[in-house]
This record gives structure tokens, sequence and C-alpha cells, in this order.
């Protein structure tokens, strides 16, 4: 008689698409995966420890290496929280400014997703076309703040300096050029059978289960349940700009895929509004040299790229925070792995961890 | 019908062996030799020009330049990297089947340098016309699998014998599709012949009266050498590198060597059956040869760096439900296209 | 040292050792296959180094291989954790000779940020040893290259260490 | 109808084989770095320098040692800038912190280097070393 | 649309089901629920969950105090579009509650994660372990109390 056994096969910490130091440990019949588990922390560096003994403002630059490709917002997400806790309030042109700047990256973010995703998939050209074009944000960035991937930019009370017009020349250029350039990944990769057999109807996600795992961001949006955070609990200045929530339908990866595509030229619409509605005014508030919010505690969250991205912050009236955690999407939204692993190929997997998108700093913390 | 230039130079080659060793069987024994050599050479400097052009094509694609700074244009690059690979240390895993392990990368050439033998390069340039000459390479192409199979079972890597395990089913589903639609030309030219095959396209291309048959066979070829969109056996984000996983140094290159050498022969396989084969007007026929080998393996790479990967089953399912039934429909096609044109004329 | 040096004054003659010395010199500092792993920030860069804008691909570097085995350079783009300090030092061992490391960013080559940390392995050289260090958090993808290429310079001439160091 | 993506994928591909390339050829061709770029090394201006030690305050990650000497008229010199880039962020906040604006950053990202000892620099030695190297 | 913390009408609700067990502060504009009693823990999370439909459990944290340490749950509702700060204090010596996996099952990896750094060890959890740190590290790197030991080993 023959007899079948499982077995366990370790992805990673060093695989190539483990998006960086995450480990699988499958358990597989053959080619079908039965179970799945991820394990983390290979990159776990202590961040929180490190900013109790740290200054607020000396926190900063540490949040730009939680989520290193959109750095912006989560420089957005903590300086949104201090400033509750201090109770600052910000000028209205910082905060156009900051959601100009937290829009963009938050393409540049869903870029290095298809890339990624591309790449996963097989397909290498997929991925260097949108991280050529992703180029041309980060020069935007680096250009406003001197830096390419940590920005230090969004600062407590503001933002670190204003528009030049040359700048603003650039975004506008890019915006102009970005219905092209998604034009040109959808005929070489949204397009494309393969591409598309690959994606549908496989690693399935129902609306319940994301929602009971706490799934936030594209990925609880692509299983159909319409719940963003810049709608759902405006802050800054989304409540004036006009833009629509895609969703998906079904929660299978191709969802996934389509909805941070369509996001894309949601956040593109985001940023013209703001660009054409800057008002004229401060871009920073009035903040004390040593800042030493009040004693208290606060829990803000706002909506990065991956989901939401919050800040819980205590403070016993010193200027450095007596405790912070940092609620990360990516985390939780890791646990819903298995249910995307399970009952699927080998070849699924890697497509299931590309389209959670985790990014391993944010990840690890 | 011996005119062609290659030919020539070997009748002269054997005259002078022949005055020099002044007997005729140690002359064609030494004509025999030198020939596998030259192929040897031959097929060596392909792949390097090979790995060149892939690199180039991809880096052109992706609106990059590629490899442009070693030697003139980089086209040192490669030998760099062959020398490299030779330089290299050679690991052995502890745990790896030491014997299988170690001579499967030689064996492996065998079965990828064996079909030259029956490959039609110009007019009546043809190492051995035997009378089953398709069957031959089909019959010897997928033996490369088996050492395949071999190499990922001796490394005790799971990694390398999933890679093995999907390089044999992918074999099995290519081979078939592949068989099937040369089997429609076999039924027009009435023979396993290479160089019947070659000659009864003098008037027009196989490619123009079996399109399906030509679709068919590429589709199964790309199967057949491990490339994107079936590169499934090493597909990098998902197995590392399948069987290879473990082999390093001048072992690893033996594998990248087969790999490009079947690509070559996949290109050539395809201009033989499907594009008139050396035959074309003006240019001598080893010119157009390599003319029409070589766009076949740009169009083979266009397609690697434009496509991604399927997944396992989606290539058995396309290979078997799709191509399997297109092929025999066209054999069935074929045979009433041939009994039709019998009964007009 | 060049082995030129090392060989008998009765030998000199002996051109071929030299040259094939040379030649694999060459070759080597031609065809640098980097490691696929990033372990963080700044593989982004490394990515992006690879990608059109900075095409590593001109030097032959971009054959980003998978597997240890077949890798040459092991670029560590990222901050190295003491959880992830084993796995890493087993990847250096399962490449083969002559293998190359380049600390690439601030973390990996002193801890950078992270330095103070208690999971953090302060240098990647505590546990691996780096033939270059690239400064920065993370470096330019052309601070890579310039990296890369100092590699280059390294292995064509090994001599010129000694001289840069005081 | 099937296959039609993969065409026009196919279309797409060939376009960019013969479009312009977007390569920057870096060593001979360099992209220009702005005002503002955070890179390189740190240059100390020891003239505008008043030795508040801000900059090393500002620092999150104590990236800077500073030796301050008070000399005879009770004046304060940097004796040593030690710039620990090992440790570095790259964050700005110490050129943003200084007052009389005296260190800068020298934009030059070509600093890899082969021994760990170069990471640590003293940027008032270096300054010594370039008028040396004038005169 | 924008959350509101949690109405003061329904804290005095709650109050009046669990009059000993739950404390806030009146005074503070978003009173955050103290939690006083372990044993009736689970139940008024429970009743948070159906009948106040906090339907998001979106953070757990703990913190450490002088002589208590402190488990922070931050809700959400969806539905109602609110938020809750809920606090647990626990004493230093057995700093341990119940899991919240059975009502939220994303608790999982916010308590292992606390459990992880922190050392709270939450009852009945299906999957204990540490998440973030090798396993065998010794001790808790986020209490205060936490030194880090002498450069762990030169040699690696």
């Amino acid at each position: 008689m023959i007899k079948t056994e499982t077995y366990q096969l370790s992805m990673g910490p060093v695989h190539p698409s483990t998006h960086g130091v995450l480990q699988v440990l499958l358990t597989l019949d053959g080619e079908k995966v039965v179970d799945s588990v991820p394990c983390m922390g290979y990159l776990h560096r202590g961040i929180e420890k490190l900013m109790e003994a740290r200054t607020y403002f000396q926190c900063l630059p540490y949040t730009d290496r939680l989520d290193y490709v959109s750095a912006m917002n989560n420089n957005f997400s903590y300086c949104h929280a201090v400033e509750k806790l201090a109770a600052i309030d910000i000028p209205e042109k910082a905060q156009y400014l900051r959601v100009i700047m937290a829009e963009l990256n938050r393409i540049a973010s869903h870029m290095i997703f298809i890339g990624s995703l591309a790449v996963d998939i097989g397909a290498t050209t997929g991925m260097i076309y949108p991280f050529r074009d992703r180029e041309r944000i980060l020069d935007i960035f680096n250009e406003l703040c001197g830096a390419r991937m940590t920005y230090s930019y969004i600062r407590i009370g503001g933002v670190r300096s204003d528009l030049s017009s040359a700048i603003v020349d650039m975004i506008n250029k890019f915006l102009a050029d970005l219905p092209s350039m998604l034009d040109e990944y959808n005929n070489l990769l949204t397009g494309n059978e393969i591409f598309q057999h690959r994606l549908k109807g496989t690693s399935l996600l129902s609306g319940e289960q994301a929602r009971r795992l706490g799934i936030t961001g594209p990925m609880l949006r692509a299983s159909g349940i319409d719940y963003d955070l810049r709608k759902d609990n405006t802050y800054s200045s989304y409540d004036n700009f006009e833009f629509s929530v895609p969703l998906g339908k079904n929660g299978d990866n191709w969802d996934r895929y389509i909805v941070r595509v369509k996001e894309i030229s949601e956040s593109a619409k985001i940023i013209r509004q703001a660009l054409d509605g800057i008002p004229d005014g401060q871009i920073t508030a009035k903040v004390p040299k040593v800042l030493r919010p009040p004693k208290g505690e606060i829990y803000d969250t706002t909506e990065g790229p991956r989901g939401e991205v919050g800040y819980h912050i205590v403070s016993d009236g010193s200027a450095k925070p007596y405790r912070i955690h940092i609620r990360r999407p990516s985390f939780i939204n890791l646990q819903a792995l298995n249910i995307l692993c399970k009952g699927y190929l080998v070849g699924d997997v890697v497509v299931a961890m590309s389209t959670i998108d985790p990014i391993l700093g944010e990840v690890d913390c | 019908m011996h005119e062609g230039l290659l030919v020539n130079l070997t009748v002269f080659l054997t005259r002078i062996a022949e005055f020099i060793f002044g007997n005729i069987f140690i002359a064609q024994l030494f004509i025999v030799l030198l020939e596998i050599v030259v192929i040897f050479a031959v097929i060596s400097l392909a792949v390097i020009i090979q790995v060149y052009m892939e690199r180039r094509i991809c880096g052109l694609i992706q609106d990059r330049f590629g490899p442009n700074r070693v030697g003139p244009f980089g086209l040192l690059q490669t030998v760099a990297d062959m020398i490299k690979l030779m330089s290299k240390e050679d690991i052995v895993p502890a745990k790896a089947e030491k014997l299988l392990w170690g001579i499967t990368p030689m064996l492996l050439f065998i079965p990828a340098a064996l079909v030259y033998a029956v490959f039609p390069f110009d007019n009546g340039v043809i190492f051995a016309d035997i009378g089953i000459g398709i069957f031959f390479v089909i019959a010897v192409m997928s033996q490369g699998v088996l050492l395949f199979l071999l190499g990922g079972y001796a490394s005790e890597n799971k990694y390398s014998f999933m890679g093995a395990m999907r390089a044999v089913a992918q074999m099995l589903s290519s081979e078939i599709p592949i068989a099937f639609s040369i089997l429609a030309i076999v039924m027009m030219t009435g023979s396993l012949r290479m160089s019947d095959i070659v000659s009864a396209q003098s008037g027009i291309w196989f490619i123009a009266v079996q399109p399906l048959a030509f679709i068919i066979f590429i589709i199964a070829m790309l199967m057949e050498t491990n490339r994107t969109p079936f590169d499934l056996v090493e597909g990098e984000a998902e197995i590392i590198a399948g069987p290879f996983t473990e082999y390093s140094g001048m072992r690893w290159a033996l594998f990248f060597l087969a790999e490009y050498t079947n690509l070559l022969a996949a290109a050539i396989l395809t201009v033989t059956l499907f594009l008139g084969g050396w035959q074309g007007p003006f240019l001598p026929g080893i010119s157009w040869f390599i003319l029409k080998v070589f766009a076949v393996i740009f169009v083979f790479m266009w397609i690697r760096w434009t496509f991604p990967r399927t997944r396992i089953d989606q290539m058995m399912a396309l290979s078997w439900k799709v191509l399997l039934p297109l092929a025999l429909f066209n054999i069935m096609a074929t045979g009433i296209g041939i009994y039709i044109y019998k009964w007009i004329y | 040292m060049e082995i030129v040096d090392i060989v008998p004054d009765v030998l000199k003659n002996n051109v071929m050792i030299t040259t094939i010395d040379g030649l694999f010199k060459w070759a080597r500092s031609n065809s640098l296959w980097p490691l696929t792993s990033g372990l963080s920030c700044c593989a982004i860069e490394m990515m992006c180094a690879a990608a059109a804008r900075f095409d590593l691909a001109r030097f032959g570097y971009e054959v980003f291989r998978p597997s240890p085995r077949q890798a040459d350079l092991f670029i560590v783009a990222g901050t190295l954790t003491w959880k992830m300090a084993p796995p890493l030092k087993r990847l250096y061992e399962q490449m083969p000779n002559p293998k190359y490391v380049i600390a690439m960013g601030s973390c990996a080559n002193e801890g950078g940020p992270f330095a103070d940390a208690y999971s953090v392995v302060p240098g990647v050289d505590k546990i691996i040893p780096v033939d270059v260090f690239i400064p920065g958090c993370p470096p330019r993808p052309e601070a890579l290259i310039y990296g890369m290429l100092q590699l280059k310079e390294k292995i064509r001439h090994p001599e010129i260490i000694q001289k840069v160091k005081k | 109808m099937q296959g039609k993506g993969l065409l026009i994928g196919l279309s797409v591909t060939l376009r960019h084989f013969f479009s312009r390339k977007e390569t920057v050829q870096y060593p001979e061709e360099k992209l220009v770095m702005n005002d503002l770029f955070r890179g390189g090394r740190l240059i100390l201006n020891e003239k505008k320098c008043i030795s508040c030690k801000l900059c090393a305050m500002a620092c999150p990650n104590e990236a800077l040692a500073l030796t301050v000497e008070i000399d005879e008229q009770k004046k304060r010199h940097m004796k040593k800038y030690v710039h620990k880039s090992g440790r570095c962020l790259y964050c700005n906040f110490c050129v943003e912190a200084c007052p009389t604006k005296a260190i800068t950053w020298d934009k030059n990202y070509e600093i890899a280097c082969y021994h760990i000892e170069e990471l640590t620099y003293d940027a008032v030695k270096r300054n010594k070393e370039d008028e040396n190297n004038e005169y | 649309m924008k959350r509101r913390y949690m109405g003061r009408d329904k804290l005095y609700t709650l109050k009046k089901d669990f009059p000993t067990d739950i404390d806030f502060d009146d005074a503070a504009e978003n009173p955050s629920l103290i939690i006083r009693s372990l044993p009736y823990f689970p139940k008024i999370m429970h009743s948070l969950n159906t009948q106040h439909k906090f339907d998001m459990l979106s953070n757990i944290t703990a913190v450490d105090y002088d002589d208590y340490f402190e488990v922070v749950y931050d809700l959400t509702s969806r539905i109602n579009s609110e938020e809750l700060m809920v606090k647990v204090p626990l004493a230093k010596a057995s700093p341990a509650l119940e899991t919240m996996t059975a009502l939220w099952p994303e608790a999982d990896f916010h308590e292992r994660e606390q459990y992880d750094l922190m050392g709270i060890i939450f009852l009945h959890h299906p999957n204990l372990q540490r998440i973030l740190l090798p396993d065998d590290f010794i001790g808790y790197p986020l209490q205060k109390s936490y030194r880090q030991a002498e450069k762990e080993g030169e040699n690696g």
C-alpha cells in the first residue's frame, strides 16, 4: 500500500520571496500546504525600548525605520499622536503638505508592492518598471528633504520645509505621467492572462474572517469591507478632499492586487486636490524647544499603506515618553497567513505572502 | 546535392588527412574527431553568446543597458563569469549522495549535446542523417530530465527534491504535445529524416502550412527548456534554484551550460521543422541557419522577460487539457488535408 | 603580497602562474554575484541599485543568486539582530570560496541607530569578516555601486588595503 | 479572447527594447546632489563654531563625541569633533540644531572604506589635514 | 466622519452592571475604563464586545509602572464608530490575566508580543510563546528593571 507523509519546509529567514527576513514554516503534502506558521523576530530591533530613552523629537527618525517603504506615513502617524497628546494645533498649510507627502509615499509603497508581487510571480520586468517610476517620487522627496527613504520630513508641530515651485512642478509632472505608468503596468501585468490565472480565486479571505482577525488596510478592503480611517475617522485635512475607497469582492489575491492599483489613482486624486488648495500660512506651529506633554495616555491611529498604524503613548510629564507601543498593521495582517495558504500550492504561498505585503521592519519593530 | 561550403571544406580536409596518414580509415576517424571538437567549440561559443544576449536583452527591455563594461560592449562578461565559476571552491554537501551528486552535472551534458548529431546545419552538413532523426531528437532530449531528478534526489535538500519532482512532471507534460505536433509534419513529409523535412520546405515553410502545430510546438518547447512562463523547475521565488540549489562553482556552471545548450537545440529544432532550416535566398545556407536560430532565441528571451510564471497545476492543465487535444485535432485536420490534396491532384 | 613574489627565482620564467592568477582576479572582480538577502531598509536601496536608474548590471553584478552556493558576494543590507546572526553565519559558511562581504549602511557597520538596543548586533564584523563598509542610512544606490567598485579594486590589488590602513 | 493580454504585454516590452534608456551611467555621469542632501561626512567650520554642543544634544543616537577646551582667555574651542558614522542616522538634526550653521554635510557619498576604524573620524583633525594639504 | 470616544452614558450603564469591578475618572475628558477585579474581567470584555459592539481590538499594550503593571486594551467599534481604552492593573508579583483570543481572534499576536517583551502572562492562550525574541532569551526587555546583559558575548 502506498502511504504518503507530510513534511516540513522552512521558507526563510533568507528566501527570495519573504520580503526580508520572515520565516514561514510550511507543512506540505506534496506541493499542497497543510499548515503554515509565520515566525518573525529576525529583525526585532527593540525600537520601543530605544524610544523610551529619547526625547519626543529624537524618536522621530526611528519611526522612519519602522515601515521603511512608507516613512512619511509613519512620521505622520507618530506626529499626529504626539500632537494630540500635547494638544498642539497644526496650521492648515502644514496639514495639506502632510497629506500630499503621505499620499505620494502611499503611491511609492504600492509601487513597491506591484514590483515585489511581479518578481515573486516571475515577471522580473514587471518589477523594474514600478521601481523606475518610483524613482520619480524619490526624486521629489530627495528635493524636499535630502533623503531617499528616511525622510523625517513631517515634524512634531508641522513639516520641515515648504514646497518650492520646482517641487510643485515635479509633483504635477509626476501626476500627469501617472496614468500612462499605470497603463503600462496594466498592459504588462494586469491584462496578462497568466498573471490573472495565478491571482484569481486563490488565497481567499472572506470579509468576516478579515474582520475577526483585525486585518486592516487594503487587505481588509479587498475582502469587501469598507473601512478606511481616512474616511471613517478623518484626521488632518482628509475631510476636505473627494476620493473613493476601492473595494474588492472575493478577497482573493486578485482583489488585493486590484485594490492597491486603484488606490494609486485615488491617492493621485487627493494629491491633485491638495496641491490646488494649499492655503497660505505657517508650516509649523509653535512648539517648545523641549516638548513635555502633560501626564496622560493616548492611542491614535492613522491609515498607512498597509493598514491602521497606531501609536499608544504614555507620558509621565517629562521630555521622554514613558512608554510607546506601536500598532503595526503588517504584524497583525500576518495572522491571516495560515488562512491564505492552507489548501493551496507552494506557488500560491509566495503570492499570498506578497499580497499581504508585510514589511519586516514593521512586523518585527 | 552536396554543394555547401562546409561540405567542400570537409572533403578537402579528408583529402589532406588521407595524404598525411596514408590510410582512408584513419583519416576519416580523424575527421570525425575533429568534427566533434568543432561542434563542442561551436556549442560553447553559442552558449556564451546566448548568455550575453540574454543579459543584454533583459537590460534593454527593462530600460537599462545590461553588461557593457567588461570588454567592448561587455562582450567579455560571460567569459569572466565562466572563468570565475571555474576558480570557485568545490563544495560537496556533507549529506549528499556523493557519487550520484558528482556525476550528474557531467552526465547532463551528454543528452544536451547528443541531439546535435542529427541537426542539418547546412545543405548536407549533418553528422548522422539517420532515418529516424526526429524520433532520435525527442528520445534523447527527454533524457535530460532523468539527470535533473538524479541531481535533485542526490542533493538531499527539500527544495532540490521539489524541483526534481516538478522537472519530471513538466517533462511528461511537454513531451507528448511536442511529439504530436511534430507528427503532423512527419505526416506531410512522409519521413522522419531531418534532411527530408528540410528539403520538403524548399517551396513553403511549414509555419505557414501548420500554424497550429507551430504554436503548440513553441509552447511545449518552452516547457521542455524550463523557461518562463514555465520555469517552475528553478522558480527562484518559490524553490530557490530547484535541483541546482546545492551545486556550486563549475558543477553549477555545467547545469547552466546544459540549459543554454538545450535552448539552442530547441531553437535549431524550431528552425529545422518550421522555418525552412538552412534554406534561403542569396546568402549561403549556414548564415541563413544562424540568422534564423538567433531570431528564434530572441523570441524565446523576449517571452521570458515579459511573462510571469505559471503554477505547476496550471502548466499541467494547459498541456494535457489544451495542447494535447489541439495537437490531436491538428493531426486529424492534417490527415484530411493530405487526403483532399491527393484527391484534387 | 602578490603570488609573483612567492615564486622562487628559478621559476621566474614560468609566466603561467602569474597570468592565471591575474586572469582569475580579473574574472572574479568582474563577476560578483550577490546573494539575494535583504535584511531591512537598505535592501530596498539594493533593489533600486539593480533597477533601471542605477543598473548594477553594467558591471555584471546584477546576477542575484537565491542560493548561497552560487553567490560570491554577501551584501549585508540592514540591521543584524542576535536572532538572525546564526542563520546569517550559516549562509556565509555555505558560500564557496572566494567570498566577499559588504556591510551596507550604518546598521551593518556598527549597529547604527540601534547600536544600543538589546537585540541588535553592533556591527556585522562581529559575526563575519567584512571587506567593504558603506556608511549611510541607507546609503544611496550610487554609494553601493561605489562600494562594489571599491571591492573590485580590492580583489584586483589586494595590497592596497595595507596602504590605506594607518 | 485568451492570449490577447499576452500579445499586448509582448508589445510593451518590445517598445521598451528600442526606447530611450533610463540609466544614469554612474561613475562617469553623476546625479547632482541638492543642498538638502544628507550624506557623506560632516564638515565643521571652526570659525563659526561656538562650541555650544547643541548638535551633540540634538543627536538621537549619541553619534557625536565632542571635546571642548577652554583656553586662557576663557574662550571655548572645539578640540575634537568626532563623528561616529557607524551610529549616525543621517537625520540632519545636528545640522538643524546648530545656531551658527557651523556644520554642513560634504555631500560626498563615495565614502566606502575597507576598515571599520575609518568610519569614525574627527572633523577638526580633517580640517587641519586639509590645511596642511593646501600649503 | 470622526470617531467618538465612548459616550459617558454608556459608561454609566456599564458601571451599573459591574458596580464595584470597574472604575473611571469622571473628571477626565475621555475617561478610560479601569478594571479593578480580575475575575470579572472576561465578563466585562464580553459585554463590551457583544452589547457595546466593540468589534475590533486595535491594540494591546502593557505599561510597567513603579509598583504595578498595567495592560491597556484599545478597543474600536467600527459599527458605532467609537473607541475606548480599557486598563487592567496587575500586581508585579503575578502579572497574569485571561486571554482575549476567544472574543477577538486578533488578540493572538498582540498578547504574544506583550508576553514576549513585558512578561505578562495571558492565561489559556492557545500558543503563548516568544514571538519576536529568540526562545532562549532571558528576561523581558521592556520592563523598566531590565538591564542589558554585558554585550552578549563578543564571540556571538
